[in-house]
């Protein structure tokens, strides 16, 4: 159970004073799927960065199941192992093989078991990389390298997934596997999802509550529930989608439309 | 027609590599061939400009005079210039860990890059006698703030992504150099290595031809002062492809540990 | 695809033979607050130079061993006028008239060489030779037949500076991206308006790296010359003071030799801070 | 509109192309009229870049000619030959160390249109695609939407008769990406240009696209054609709701993945 409390955050960008997020107050609950949708520099990305302690925010709290974290105070290491974080650019570092890349968590956080190694093996065989878990990731396509940043921020096991718009940068068929891939893995493993992105037909089809942004300052303008049935192909053309998807539209539109007037 | 293919492949390969000898040889061998038939055809006297079968005559001749000047000009450099190598990246590396050390040390050392230290030499020379160790110490000073340098900027420099990643994890700084940062500021620790070692080489020779009588530098003053020119010409050859032969190993090293950048 | 395989497309380029030593010689660690940049620097030298007074004080040093700031500075008020200056201007005349040389045939060099694959090939292991070997030594060769004239020195500096700004121009010129180079071809833009619209403006960090580089290696080119040969110059002067262990006066002249660097080379910064507005 | 449109306006005739063992595109006729927004779709990596390229004359086919206007294209392209196109690519390639108004008036230096109007057609042009306020900031002070339409005003600054765009809103968050389609579709309708831009999403195909033309994977070559039946109202509109749009997209989808699934089963 994850709980920001008002948090707003303040950056000082060139001389003046910009307010990234203002009032920011969301709840996810363990194991529920949770969309943040909103344009380029609502701040979105912000939030999930306050939430794993990259960015501390000015003011207000993150509750993690009772662990609290906020301007000065570190989030407990305990919490930490426990996230995993996924990079629009799959970030995985050259110099390391595939399977180096995903075994780096296992590194940083310290567990060396042999467990620990058969349980990457066996996310990389399911994720179907195994062909190239020993290349160097500079000959992987972009689907491929993306699918292997997944899996990394998964080999440690954390019941918080945060994604900051995973498959933003891939084209329409390869982000539409991407997200019935990311729904089977959400649905075996249980944990709750933060996932951040600014195509509303994903957050539409992935999500089970969706958070509304609007840009300066960031604030979140509505939560939206989505219920469809059947999360697959035909869900597309479900009428409540296109319901849904309006209705998000709708009230990005208006403030934008707002503050051009 | 599987065997004809790759047959074509290697010969176009082959054909390639003999184009690229070529042409590198080109220049050395016209160059040579000029001076020689320019030599003997103007008879210059053998004190003046010898021919270079006269150099290679001398080369192989006073090879036994020229060795222990020879040993001890290369002894010199290389001892130098790891020692010089060690201080400037172990320096960055303490800078990065204790960003006060840097306060106190990096301005003086962009100054010693900027400043020729070269005219400390006869001072050293005074205070150091004319041994090996006033040569020692002018290398030292000479390429160690220029590798210190790079290495700070390659740290500075290294891809945020990567940085971020790191951070997600809450690595130590130790971790965060050990498994990001080093690797990926390779490059630019190279690019200072390899300035380094020219400059280097320029320190020693320098020192040698400033004073004393040990080392290639002093013999090729000798040798000009009693008219020996082979072997004068012979002295420069040798030190020329010392440098060669040190900054093209440099770079095969460089190739070799960021070959999958 | 990243600047490397760009670098190594169908563009006449070095291939991975000819590995620069260049990149930014001066780190982004100089850009830090104005205050680190100056402040501090200003009170450490300030204590350096006290403490350095201190210990020739305490220890009594004989002038011979170590001598003080203020005799040091007194050398220097003392000698400016009639021994130094006249070395550091025959000096800068060198290092200038060398510098210029080399930048004119380091440019005219790449400007050939990134016309044709074959010609940068054979041109470049040349080049590379010449700057990792020091040209000092060739001093006491071209002294047998040019004797102590100072042609000997400025060939000695362009030929130890101009292969290090010729190969960082070239790499500067060969550095592009092929996809500007696609939508340059889709405007029909022909080889020169090429060179001029795209590639000048493009190669400029990597000319002004080479510049800054080469300014160094004539300054310590210079400085080395003087030490083998000639009757006047800093080294000479150097040398010479250092043979008569006047200490006072081999500070003095260090200290010119180290300004005169500084000052060459703030120069330059300079420059390119104002010539590329963009970064 | 000038006197009604001309038929085969830009002719593609079995262009085909490969690099060294693996051919990309295979015997590629395509028609294009005068007037017509022609989008091609396809998935990553069946050689439509390229196809582009060759229409834009950075690249020549290996067999096959290109004709604009009855004339094949020569093989040298210069900045005669190249001032009746305009090209938009993946990535906006603007020149940092030039300010916005000098990378929009950059096709005029090339074709030489500069003169007196020169000046008054970048402000023109900055201003329809927003972009008047930024005229003197530099490229990496943009964000990216403002970037690819600081491209998209590049390329129509020489008034071009045929506008390439190769996937311009890839880079571009989905919001504003709909925005600058809906822009496009403007600019479009506006100066009747005629448009072939390439993508790989099937919404902004049928919302853009009178005619979509489906490419098939390498070694490519057409896959069908399909008329966008849909009239201007449904498409300014909410067109998703049409029945039409969905039977259509249903179609591309299967010529797409290439599994001919019977009528019935979807």
């Amino acid at each position: 159970m994850m709980e920001l409390i008002n948090v707003s955050k303040r950056f000082i960008a060139r001389r003046e004073d910009l307010l990234a997020l203002s009032g920011i107050n969301m709840r996810v609950g363990d194991g529920e799927f949770v969309c943040v949708v909103g344009p380029s520099g609502c701040g979105k990305s912000t939030i999930i960065r306050i939430i794993n302690d990259i960015i501390k925010p000015s003011s207000g709290r993150v509750v993690v199941d009772g662990f609290t974290y906020e301007k000065n105070a570190p989030i407990p290491h305990k919490l930490i192992r426990r996230m995993g974080f996924i990079f629009q650019i799959p970030n995985l570092y050259p110099w390391l093989t595939v399977r180096e890349n995903i075994r780096l968590p296992l590194d940083i956080f310290g567990l060396r078991g042999q467990k620990w190694m058969n349980h990457a093996d066996f996310l990389i065989e399911k994720a179907g990389l195994s062909s190239c878990a020993d290349q160097y990731p500079g000959s992987l396509s972009q689907g491929m390298s993306q699918r292997a940043g997944v899996v990394r921020a998964m080999v440690h096991k954390p019941d918080i997934l945060l994604m900051d718009e995973p498959f933003g940068a891939l084209d329409e068929r390869t982000r539409e596997r991407m997200d019935f891939e990311l729904l089977d893995i959400w649905r075996e493993n249980g944990m709750s999802v933060v996932f951040i992105t600014h195509n509303i037909g994903e957050a539409v089809l992935l999500a089970q509550r969706i958070y509304i942004m609007a840009t300066a300052p960031g604030r979140i303008i509505d939560t939206l529930r989505v219920d469809l049935k059947k999360r697959d192909m035909s869900s597309f053309e479900d009428a409540r989608f296109e319901e849904y998807s309006s209705r998000i539209n709708n009230a990005i539109g208006n403030i934008l439309l707002e503050k051009a007037v | 027609m599987e065997k004809t293919a790759d047959e074509a492949r290697t010969r176009l390969y082959l054909r390639d590599a003999f184009r690229h000898i070529a042409a590198q040889a080109a220049l050395p061998v016209i160059a040579l061939a000029l001076w020689h038939v320019s030599v003997t055809w103007f008879d210059v006297p053998e004190w003046q400009i010898p021919s270079p079968p006269a150099i290679i005559k001398a080369m192989g001749a006073d090879f036994r005079a020229i060795l222990p000047h020879l040993i001890t000009t290369y002894g010199n450099v290389l001892v130098g210039f790891t020692m010089a190598a060690a201080i400037g990246i172990a320096l960055a590396i303490a800078i990065y860990f204790n960003a006060s050390v840097g306060i106190a040390v990096t301005p003086f050392i962009n100054l010693m890059c900027i400043m020729p230290l070269i005219t400390l030499v006869p001072l050293l020379m005074l205070w150091l006698g004319f041994g090996s160790k006033a040569k020692l110490v002018a290398v030292v000073i000479q390429s160690f703030p220029i590798i210190n340098l790079n290495a700070l900027s390659a740290f500075a420099g290294v891809n945020p992504l990567r940085l971020e990643l790191m951070e997600s994890m809450k690595a130590t700084k130790y971790q965060k150099m050990r498994c990001c940062i080093l690797p990926d500021s390779l490059p630019g620790i190279f690019t200072g290595v390899k300035l380094a070692a020219v400059l280097a080489l320029t320190a020693e020779v320098t020192s040698e031809i400033t004073g004393g009588n040990a080392g290639l530098g002093a013999r090729i003053i000798q040798y000009t002062q009693y008219m020996k020119m082979p072997q004068a010409f012979a002295c420069v050859f040798y030190i020329a492809a010392f440098g060669l032969i040190f900054y093209q190993s440099l770079s095969f090293i460089e190739r070799k540990l960021t070959k999958n950048y | 695809m990243n600047k490397r395989d760009a670098f190594a497309q169908k563009v006449p380029s070095l291939g991975n033979m000819v590995d620069l030593p260049v990149e930014n010689i001066m780190a982004p660690v100089l850009k830090r607050a104005w205050m680190k940049k100056f402040l501090y620097p200003m009170i450490l030298s300030g204590c350096l130079v006290a403490l350095w007074q201190w210990c020739v004080n305490f220890f009594q040093l004989p002038g011979t061993v170590m001598p003080g700031p203020l005799s040091v500075v007194r050398a220097l008020r003392t000698n400016f006028g009639n021994i130094i200056l006249p070395d550091l201007l025959f000096t800068l005349k060198i290092i200038a008239a060398g510098y210029a040389i080399s930048i004119l045939t380091g440019f005219l060099l790449a400007a050939l060489c990134s016309q044709s694959k074959w010609l940068s090939r054979s041109i470049a292991p040349i080049a590379v030779m010449f700057m990792v070997m020091p040209t000092i030594i060739l001093i006491p060769i071209f002294m047998v037949f040019l004797g102590f004239s100072p042609i000997v020195r400025v060939i000695v500096v362009s030929l130890q500076c101009a292969p290090i700004i010729m190969l960082n121009t070239l790499a500067g010129f060969t550095a592009m991206e092929p996809s500007h180079l696609e939508m340059l071809s889709a405007h029909g833009c022909s080889k020169w308006q090429i060179f001029t619209k795209y590639t000048f403006f493009n190669a400029m960090p990597r000319i002004f790296t080479g510049l800054k580089l080469g300014c160094i290696i004539s300054i310590i080119a210079a400085l080395g010359s003087d030490f083998a040969m000639g009757k006047t110059g800093l080294g000479y002067r150097i040398k010479i003071s250092s043979s008569m262990v006047a200490l006072d006066m081999v500070f003095a002249t260090i200290i010119v030799a180290a300004l005169l660097g500084i000052i060459m080379f703030e120069a330059v910064s300079f420059i390119e801070k104002r010539v590329i507005v963009w970064r | 509109m000038r006197l009604g449109p001309k038929k085969n306006f830009f002719v593609l005739e079995n262009i085909s192309k490969s690099y060294g063992e693996n051919h990309v595109l295979t015997e590629i006729t395509l028609y294009v009229n005068e007037g017509e927004f022609v989008c091609i779709l396809g998935n990553t990596g069946c050689g439509k870049s390229t196809l582009l390229k060759i229409m834009g004359g950075i690249e020549l086919p290996d067999e096959g000619k290109v004709i604009f206007q009855g004339t094949p294209r020569e093989r040298k392209n210069t900045p005669a030959s190249q001032s009746c196109f305009g090209m938009v690519f993946q990535k906006d390639q603007l020149m940092d160390w030039r300010t916005v108004y000098e990378n929009v008036r950059f096709p005029l230096e090339i074709f030489g249109v500069n003169g007196a109007d020169g000046p008054s057609r970048v402000e023109e042009i900055l201003d329809v695609v927003g972009l008047k306020k930024f005229g003197n900031l530099y490229p990496r002070e943009l964000s990216g939407g403002m970037r690819q339409r600081a491209a998209i005003a590049r390329s129509l600054v020489h008034d071009p008769n045929v506008l390439f765009l190769d996937q311009p809103f890839d880079a571009v968050d989905a919001i504003s990406r709909k925005a600058l389609s809906f822009e496009l579709l403007d600019i479009w309708r506006k100066t009747s240009k005629t448009i072939v831009m390439i993508t790989n999403s099937i919404d902004e195909a049928l919302l853009l696209g009178g005619r979509v033309v489906v490419m098939s994977d390498a070694p490519s070559s057409i896959a069908g054609t399909f008329e966008v039946g849909l009239l201007h109202k449904e498409k300014t509109g909410d067109f998703r709701e049409s029945q039409a749009f969905w039977s259509l997209r249903r179609k591309i989808r299967q010529t797409l993945e290439c599994r001919q699934l019977c009528e019935e089963a979807v």
